[in-house]
């Protein structure tokens, strides 16, 4: 039942994640869902080169486990696992893994895109990206926002 | 006493800096205190991007809205807006 | 642009799919969501001893073209990947994966859920549950129905 | 002229049946004239499980609400309620 939460440089496997989860989720698995954010090669009219991401280490994994402990309290989950790189990253380099196991297909489903709205806006990290017509620093958009606030009211 | 001031991100780059000690007079704190003391140290131009609104403060990894104490030791980090995912 | 449905008894790999919708999405790619189902090991106070599957070839893999067909008119999608087993499964086995790679967030995750909502009450499969209480086939729920009626008043 | 019929799942099971070919008289059909059909070749008690409201019939793979119209070697299924996923 200890979700799993990993802040590191090195790239990830999907694969792997996904094999430790479902061991983890034991066999009254029925649902994963899962979720991978990459680095686009371009936003715009503009040429990306890499993204830089920055965190605070200890209050970082912190931030993350208070949005598993508020996605446990409203979903019937038995695993989860969030693996968020940082360092400098190249364009196609996968960013964030979220995976999600639960007995049934909408806890599952619900869980892991909440988890994704709660980590663009809640979770310490600072992103930089680096573009051919010059960085910049992103912010966590209206939409991110808007979509974190969606959760709120709704029922669990 | 003394206690440790880190920038992340945007704020490191601006002011050139990624951490800092600085002695304080009070176990009790507030923002414009501590502003106050920062720039006695580095001046009025360079803490400028910690001026901005959407700058956090974070007293030992928890984010504090209004007035905090401090220890000597504790660690005060300012954060620019933040985005995971 | 060539979406991938596959109907096949043989297991299949998770990160070999994964790999090739990346592979097909493009360097535009930000967000692959995914799903798989699981054979659960119980129902109930029901031990589950397997799952049995049948479909009706050429049919079944036209009635999910017709799903992901809808799901490219809502939303933004790069590739879409779904395999879905047929047979006799065991206990803890995969049954069916959705992968769904977009620019962008939102439309992978929405779209992810969209196809497995319709592939529960709109694809051509039946599903027999081998349990040691008795067989049973399976319907679509209520819950089922709901899930995919959802769609149809949401915005895209 | 003659038609193809397949029975799945269940129905398959009840009928102890997977397919068989049937003869109709005219391309016009539908899903009485069907069931008569087949009735006559079974008898009553067999074609029980196709009779039930949630029992659809897809002709060429392609469902037919009411009536429709067949041509010899067209594949006529009797399908039980769906579920994938």
């Amino acid at each position: 039942m200890v979700d799993e939460i990993r802040i590191q440089p090195e790239d990830f496997s999907y694969a792997d994640e996904y094999a430790r989860c479902l061991q983890a989720a034991g066999p009254e698995c029925g649902a994963v869902a899962s979720f991978v954010g990459l680095v686009r090669s371009s936003v715009g009219d503009s040429d990306v080169v890499g993204l830089q991401l920055e965190h605070y280490p200890g209050m970082t994994e912190q931030s993350i486990a208070k949005i598993l402990a508020a996605a446990r309290k409203r979903w019937d989950l038995q695993h989860v696992i969030v693996v968020h790189r940082v360092g400098e990253l190249k364009p196609n380099a996968q960013i964030v893994l979220v995976v999600v196991a639960s007995s049934h297909r909408p806890d599952a489903f619900a869980a892991c895109e909440y988890v994704m709205d709660y980590l663009k806006t809640e979770a310490v990290f600072w992103k930089k990206e680096l573009r051919n017509d010059g960085d910049a620093w992103i912010k966590s958009t209206g939409d991110d926002f808007a979509r974190r606030d969606s959760w709120v009211d709704e029922p669990s | 006493m003394t206690i440790n001031v880190l920038f992340f991100a945007s704020l490191k780059e601006e002011l050139g800096l990624e951490s800092m000690t600085l002695d304080v007079h009070d176990s009790f704190c507030n923002r414009a205190e501590l502003l106050e003391l920062l720039q006695n140290k580095l001046g009025r131009e360079r803490i400028a991007p910690l001026l901005m609104e959407n700058v956090a403060i974070a007293v030992n990894q928890t984010i504090e809205k209004a007035d905090f104490t401090v220890q000597t030791g504790d660690e005060v980090a300012f954060l620019p807006p933040i985005t995971g995912g």
